[in-house]
């Protein structure tokens, strides 16, 4: 058991006593090594259901739209920054929700675990910074930096952006951290090397949108790729619009992207989905100061018109 | 010579042929009428007979217009005889792209381009000697560096020597000055010196001038071609007429007006516009004709809406379960199209498109008779849907529409194909591309007008009141006019007092006393029950739109709420504190406007003068300031002879760079030449130098005529000092508006529009438009509150059907419309079943699409252009 | 846009922003020829065309 | 039916043999993970995954399918006709299929191939396969095939299955395709039947995942329709397509049009009742506008209506392939586990 679940466990159990809250949305114990599933709790008889650890990697925000309830919301860094785009774009009312806000140390990516422990994993624990990892060839020890999600490797807001109480001490925010490299590499590329690069990174797509539905920004009732009239881009399995998809999806989410992660560890064929939204993130950064979610007294740059906004593409 | 069967000209708007009697030969021979027998409409009628018609008015408004000079009696330029001497109207026709030679540059007697042209300025302007033309036609400048530019811009790389020579370049408009420098930078020549004389080589027919460089030098050079830039002039015909009417006319022969009434003739009830007020270009004009509507209209305000016949409203007819039947209309536009496109081809092709019950081609078919049988048709064949393939709908939808609902139709049922502006006038030397893009512009038309369906126009009350930002000169006539037309108005003056900087002027160049005149006024507005004003008070925010303004007025820290419909921005401009030519250091160097308060109180320092020296275009003409002022050369040339009427003797100066006494203003500048006021011209890149030194000014100046620096000690010096924007900012963001980079606002149109802003119900005048005289604030003023009476005489206003509107099912509350709409539109429902869904408040609505553009949720169409209608243009390409 | 176009292999110059006013013919003369002239220097675009959907 | 043996050395070459007479097909890794692909010449079967990422039930019901094209251009020659597209219904071997997924084959044929309905392309693209099993000795630990009706050495829709043995396979021929398949690789090494089966008693052991399923069949419909457990069950679900797709037994497709100018076909795509639009009416209506009645269907169809319409068991096989690759750990295991148990008015534990 660990310190942050427990007091989540107590904030939870305090919150519906009291009856501050109608449920609590956290995570519960998988049923399969480095899953944890994301639940609610009306209960608070069954509060010791809830967890923490670093299987945590599902945006909690997702979970708090269209409901009528009072909800407690377990959330770190990233799911906070979503709250904030929902509360704007009027998805949550900012008193419907009571953020229990969990500093993170990050994710850990079951990709870099499988493909370093040997043979199927079969039970993975976490334990002062290392993770040990047992597998059907034996059992393995790794540092926890090492098993990071790419997204978290690079995070700095790894601390609540929003919240009405802490399970845990702050942790340290790396500001400094490089977090365009891989955007600087395609960047540098010439078009047709680019194209050739995503046309690899798609290859494997199965247009399932795990992607656009594990992350908080989707919740049009109607997508644009289910609209048939007009039908913006193809049902099927062509190249061109399963780009067209990603693409637009991407720019759906320009300005307002927090680089949680949720695409890209929702994909079931595991496609590094964030390479879309990241040239996004980047200019919204760059052009705008902007990153998104930080505050609450401000729209996203694409939603708003300034006579300033830079505009070097217009010629 | 015309032919007998014309159109005036190209583009005329309606476009019909008349007969020119004089060169029928059915009028002058009694024989032929083949145009009868040919027109396919019978429009042409022999029998007509000139009438005459009596009619019981109540005001007349004279806009007679000028007469291009006739430079034929010029012996020097040999007009005449030279064939490629000509006018700069005939230079025009042939840059127009309708014109004899569609737009190209020929030398008249071999048809080869030229290399070299040269304009002369001043042909029958500010002359006495060869004509009694004493006034400058203030437009000439402008019109030849323009035909400069294009002719070089048309000559392309083969390049053009464009050469123009000219007394004073008066490039006096609004960004003139910026098109003037431009010109410079693409190499146009401009050459100070007079021509006297061309002659001609009898085997090239080259021209050779001789003329005087600015150094003194005779220097001779050859072109192939000379444009004689014209000036205007009233013809004989209107001379008569003013004399039949016993209009006072002026020693230019223009209408006598004053400056304080600047449409109004000598006499009474008779009202004067444009050229024959005076020469003078587009935006002025327009802006005169506006004046002279509102102060006809005054005398007849009571009397309004008495002789108007209510139109009879067809009821529209419930489209509901029809299916589409589209008639299309191909417009032959006598040749303009048919003479590229194959219409019987586009029509064929219509027929054969889906919903398409009736096609046909028409003449014109923005022809009264043609209308009239379009709303036939329409009726006959139960048409639900109209396409025209024609011309530009800009012009055009509108009078469409109006046919629509005649027949009863909805006037949304309707789209138009651009045929001729997008297709045949551009394709002119590929008629078979030009039909098959008709074909492809009717069909994507006749596409998206299946799914066309009716709009509703919301109707709204317009609040019968003006708001006036400004109490200046042209605010107060503004107000006045409004006033006086029966519409309360209620100036808002941030000072606390009434009169702007009329409150600083001496006398204007006619000589009017200003400071009594101005003093009428206020008494006027004071006394004027319809007027209130709001002295010491500021505008802190202004909400609503067109018909329903609310501004916040704020005074003393206290806020208040007006109501109103329109409302006229007059927030006018001030002088520029100079810096440099030694200003401050002496109490001897002053402004313009400093000077004229020391006329007017007669003090110390204007008795007794024995020299003054004026410097024009200080801050103006400078890169920061790249407009010329306008007022200034006038005003130091009425300052200085009233420093001679008042000492004969003292030396008086004033350093130039050009001397822009536009119109009747040069009589004043040779008043002043002929009073001893000496001229002296400065280049900016060598500008006089001043020294306050002791009780005098000293003043060093490069004299170009003598060649020498010459050195004046002055009792006073005068800056003539720019005229500035005061800051419009917070002013254009509440009625969002648009500012130029120099901070004046932006106007609607240039030419056509410069009262008016592109926002509906926001009129523009005086100062904050442009730096001008009185008069012209005056008749600004007065051509604001015209333009805003034509939306207060409707009452009600319909606002345009072609709206955006939200799918709430598609909605996903996001609130992005709500923060990008301009016009605070968008909302949240907040009842109902889509409550928290947005909704778009139609009479707010411009239609602009900026919330259609940003809705990732694509739950917003623009009516009119949804986006089933626009796939299915496009589908059809 | 621009720049995601160009992110994801579309030739820059393929795709052009411009504010002309309606006043400002020669400009847009002049910007229409140009666009047209780089997109006819990069020649017939390869990418981002869907010809046959990819099927069974 | 019987018994083979072959070397390793002999499959190698028998596999080369089999282009030509046959298109092959066998897992092969493409980015992260092994998938069913088309081998050229040269290229063996990767027979090192446990399992491929999507089932193999692509081969047969791909993904996206032309179902018809036609052109509206007068200029061409078949304007206005009403094609069918050229395909490829030559033999097909498919080698290294799990035999959960070729038992999922049996289930999907209950649904495509029926006296009533019967799809040409579904049809015409599995008479022409021959699958050749590999049996798993090494089943996962989110499989429970066993406790779906099939099994890591099962048959069942197999045409031949192998058993890897160290140097060699053993086979078992099963069909006349199989034998048509064998005798084309030229394998003809007489096989050891008590050696295989030894080895389908041990991997049947070694499947540790069990999923209680006997009481589905008796629970009464409406009771399960209206239990109290699917919201929380649903709660977690995003509503991806990711468990349809991948799963070896989903059928459901969607016939969507694609025009493009005067040219223009119709598709058949697969489709998920997990997506919104799936039950969308024309009208805008959606009898299943909520996550939790589609999770509730996902479900319900296949551990209750299949199992009552068909009498074939539950419609899973028990791959396991929605259970680790769901993006929020919804486990059809424990699902089941709480169906099977589910009684009316008593608690149940979730």
């Amino acid at each position: 058991m660990n310190a942050m679940t427990d007091k989540i466990r107590q904030i939870a159990r305090r919150l519906l006593e009291e009856g501050k809250v109608d449920m609590v949305v956290g995570f519960r114990k998988g049923t399969v090594p480095m899953m944890s599933e994301p639940c609610f709790i009306k209960d608070s008889a069954r509060v010791d259901a809830l967890v923490w650890d670093g299987n945590c990697g599902i945006n909690l925000a997702n979970y708090l739209t269209r409901r009528k309830e009072r909800m407690a919301v377990v959330a770190k860094g990233c799911d906070t920054r979503n709250i904030v785009t929902h509360i704007i774009e009027n998805q949550i009312r900012r008193e419907q929700v009571y953020i229990i806000g969990v500093p993170c140390q990050g994710m850990i990516d079951k990709r870099k675990v499988k493909n370093l422990a040997d043979g199927e994993v079969l039970s993975v624990e976490e334990k002062d910074g290392k993770v040990v990892v047992t597998a059907g060839g034996g059992e393995k020890s790794f540092d926890r930096t090492a098993l990071l999600q790419d997204n978290c490797a690079i995070c700095h807001h790894k601390n609540p952006a929003l919240s009405d109480e802490l399970a845990g001490e702050l942790v340290r925010e790396n500001p400094d951290v490089d977090r365009y490299e891989d955007v600087r590499k395609v960047e540098a590329m010439g078009a047709a090397e680019k194209w050739k690069f995503f046309d690899e990174l798609l290859s494997t797509c199965i247009r399932c949108y795990a992607c656009r539905n594990a992350c908080p920004l989707c919740y049009c009732p109607t997508c644009f790729v289910d609209e048939s009239k007009p039908q913006w881009v193809g049902k099927g399995q062509d190249p061109t619009d399963t780009r067209t998809f990603h693409f637009l999806r991407a720019f759906h989410c320009a300005g307002r992207c927090t680089d949680c992660g949720s695409c890209e560890r929702a994909c079931p064929m595991g496609i590094p989905v964030r390479q879309f939204t990241k040239k996004l993130e980047k200019d919204a950064k760059e052009l705008f100061g902007w990153e998104a979610g930080m505050t609450l007294d401000a729209r996203p740059p694409l939603d708003t018109f300034r006579p300033d906004d830079p505009g070097a593409f217009i010629k | 010579m015309r032919k007998a069967a014309y159109v005036q000209y190209a583009q005329a708007v309606p476009l019909k042929y008349a007969i020119d009697s004089a060169n029928c030969i059915y009028f002058q021979k009694g024989k032929c009428r083949a145009c009868e027998k040919v027109c396919p409409t019978k429009a042409v009628d022999f029998t007509q007979k000139p009438e005459t018609v009596e009619l019981n008015v109540g005001s007349v408004v004279i806009a007679a217009g000028f007469k291009p000079f006739d430079p034929s009696r010029f012996d020097s330029y040999n007009y005449a005889n030279y064939k490629n001497v000509i006018t700069s109207m005939e230079f025009e026709r042939m840059l127009s792209a309708s014109g004899p030679s569609m737009g190209h540059v020929a030398r008249p007697s071999d048809h080869k381009d030229p290399k070299k042209i040269a304009w002369f300025q001043c042909v029958g302007s500010r002359d006495l000697n060869k004509c009694d033309n004493p006034y400058c036609s203030a437009v000439c400048c402008m019109y030849a560096i323009k035909e400069a530019v294009i002719a070089k811009e048309h000559a392309g790389a083969g390049g053009l020597d464009c050469s123009i020579f000219f007394m004073d370049m008066r490039t006096h408009g609004k960004d003139f000055e910026v098109f003037y420098e431009g010109a410079k930078k693409q190499g146009v020549r401009f050459v100070r010196s007079r021509v006297h004389t061309i002659t001609e080589d009898k085997a090239t027919k080259d021209l050779s001038v001789r003329y005087v460089t600015e150094d003194g030098a005779l220097a001779e050079e050859t072109f192939d071609m000379i444009v004689l830039s014209i000036g205007l002039e009233t013809p004989p015909e209107t001379v008569e007429l003013a004399k039949k009417l016993g209009l006072e006319l002026t020693s230019g022969r223009f209408a006598q007006t004053g400056s304080f009434t600047p449409v109004s003739t000598s006499r009474e009830g008779v009202f004067v516009c444009g050229a024959f007020a005076g020469p003078k270009d587009i935006p002025q004009s327009v802006v005169e004709a506006s004046a002279s509507a509102v102060s006809a209209g005054q005398a007849l305000a009571e009397a309004r809406g008495a002789l108007t016949k209510t139109k009879e409203a067809v009821p529209e007819t419930d489209l509901r379960g029809e299916p589409p039947r589209i008639g299309v209309f191909v417009c032959r536009c006598g040749i303009n199209i048919a003479g590229v496109v194959d219409v019987p081809s586009v029509v064929e092709h219509a027929k054969t498109l889906p919903g398409v019950v009736f096609a046909t081609d028409n003449m014109y078919s923005c022809s009264q008779d043609t209308q009239d049988t379009m709303a036939q048709i329409i009726r006959d064949n139960r048409l639900n849907r109209v396409v025209v393939a024609a011309c530009t709908p800009k012009t055009h939808e509108p009078l469409f529409q109006e046919t629509l609902i005649n027949a009863g139709l909805n006037k949304y049922l309707f789209e138009m194909a651009n045929i001729r502006n997008q297709d045949s006038w551009v394709h002119k030397e590929n008629p078979e591309a030009a039909t098959q893009k008709a074909k492809d512009l009717v069909r994507m038309g006749i596409t998206k007008a299946a799914l066309i369906e009716p709009l509703p126009e919301a109707e709204l009350d317009v609040n019968q009141t003006a708001m006036v930002a400004g109490g200046g000169i042209s605010g107060m006539s503004a107000a006045l006019a409004l006033a006086g037309q029966g519409y309360e108005t209620h100036i808002v003056e941030r000072s606390d007092r009434l009169g702007g900087q009329a409150l600083n002027l001496h006398k204007t160049w006619r000589g009017e006393d200003i400071q009594a005149k101005l003093a009428e006024m206020v008494a006027a507005v004071t006394k004027n029950p319809k007027i209130t004003v709001h002295l010491g008070t500021e505008i802190a925010g202004v909400d609503g739109f067109v018909g329903n303004f609310k501004s916040a007025l704020s005074k003393g820290g206290q806020t208040t709420s007006l109501d109103h419909g329109v409302a006229v921005v007059a927030t006018g401009a001030g002088e520029l504190r100079p810096s440099g030519y030694a200003y401050g250091k002496s109490p001897r160097i002053v402004t313009s406007l400093e000077l004229d308060k020391k006329f007017m109180a007669n003090g110390a320092l204007v008795t007794g003068l024995q020299s003054a020296v004026f410097i024009q275009c200080v801050g103006s003409r400078e890169p920061e300031r790249p407009y010329c002022s306008r007022v200034c050369c006038t005003h130091s040339i009425e300052s200085a002879l009233e420093i001679k009427r008042r000492n004969p003797d003292a030396g008086v100066y004033i350093l130039y760079r050009d001397i822009r006494s536009y119109g009747e203003r040069e009589t004043l500048y040779r008043q002043a030449r002929e009073a001893g006021v000496i001229f002296i011209r400065y280049s900016v890149d060598r500008k006089p130098v001043v020294e306050a030194a002791g009780d005098t000014v000293g003043v060093t100046v490069f004299d170009p005529i003598l060649g020498r620096t010459v050195q004046i000690g002055a009792d006073l010096l005068c800056l003539a000092s720019a005229v500035v924007p005061n800051d419009n900012t917070a002013l254009a963001r509440f009625f969002k508006v648009p500012v130029n980079a120099q901070g004046f606002f932006v106007e609607r149109h240039a030419k056509l529009g410069p009262s008016e802003f592109a926002t509906d119900g926001v009129f523009l005048c005086g100062l904050a438009h442009y730096p001008k005289p009185i008069d012209e604030s005056i008749a600004q003023g007065q051509a604001a509150a015209s333009r805003a009476i034509t939306l207060l005489a409707r009452k009600k206003i319909r606002m345009n059907g072609q709206v955006a509107k939200t799918n709430p099912a598609l909605c996903s509350s996001c609130g992005v419309c709500v923060s990008v709409c301009p016009y605070k539109a968008p909302s949240f429902t907040t009842q109902g079943p889509f409550t928290g869904k947005a909704e778009i408040n139609p009479v707010l609505c411009k239609g602009c699409g900026l919330c259609v553009a940003s809705c990732r949720s694509g739950a917003i169409n623009l009516k009119g252009f949804d986006t089933n209608q626009i796939m299915a243009m496009l589908e059809a390409m | 846009m621009k720049g995601l176009l160009e992110h994801m292999g579309i030739e820059p110059g393929r795709l052009h922003f411009s504010w002309i006013s309606s006043a400002e013919s020669t400009k847009f003369v002049d910007v229409v020829s140009q666009v047209t002239e780089s997109v006819k220097a990069l020649g017939p675009a390869q990418n981002f065309i869907k010809r046959e959907p990819k099927v069974a | 039916m019987r018994d083979l043996k072959i070397a390793k050395t002999d499959w190698a070459k028998g596999v080369e043999k089999l282009f030509g007479p046959y298109r092959v097909f066998g897992p092969k890794k493409e980015g992260l993970f092994h998938n069913f692909a088309r081998l050229e010449k040269g290229e063996a079967p990767d027979f090192s995954c446990k399992n491929t990422r999507l089932s193999a039930k692509g081969l047969i019901y791909p993904q996206t399918e032309k179902m018809f094209e036609y052109t509206l251009d007068p200029n061409k020659p078949d304007h206005h006709v009403h094609k069918e597209p050229v395909k490829d219904y030559s033999p097909m071997a498919v080698l290294g299929i799990r035999p959960c997924d070729a038992k999922a084959f049996t289930l999907v044929k209950l649904n495509f191939d029926t006296p009533e309905y019967k799809d040409p392309y579904w049809i015409k693209n599995y008479a022409a396969a021959t699958f050749v099993g590999l049996a798993c000795d090494a089943p996962c630990h989110a499989c429970f095939c066993t406790s779906a009706g099939t099994g890591p050495y099962d048959t069942a829709g197999l045409d031949v299955l192998l058993a890897d043995a160290g140097d060699f396979f053993l086979a078992k021929v099963l069909t006349e395709k199989g034998e048509k398949l064998v005798a084309a690789a030229g394998w003809a090494g007489a096989g050891d039947a008590g050696a295989f089966e030894a080895k389908a008693k041990a991997a049947g052991d070694k499947v540790v995942s069990k999923v209680n399923t006997a009481k589905l069949a008796g629970k009464v419909t409406n009771d399960l329709h209206a239990a109290p457990f699917w919201e929380d069950l649903a709660f977690a679900c995003i509503n991806c397509g990711t468990c349809t797709y991948l799963c070896p037994t989903c059928w459901c497709f969607d016939i969507q049009d694609e025009v493009c100018g005067t040219e223009g076909c119709r598709l058949k795509n697969w489709d998920s009742c997990m997506y919104p639009l799936f039950t969308m009416h024309g009208t805008g209506h959606n009898p299943r506008g909520e996550k939790a009645q589609r999770v509730r269907q996902r479900f319900m169809h296949k551990l209750k209506y299949f199992v009552d319409k068909y009498g074939a068991g539950i419609h899973c096989v028990g791959c396991g392939r929605c259970v680790t690759a769901c993006p929020v750990n919804i486990d059809i295991r424990r699902v089941a586990e709480i169906m099977n148990g589910y009684e009316p008015g008593k608690d149940c534990a979730v």
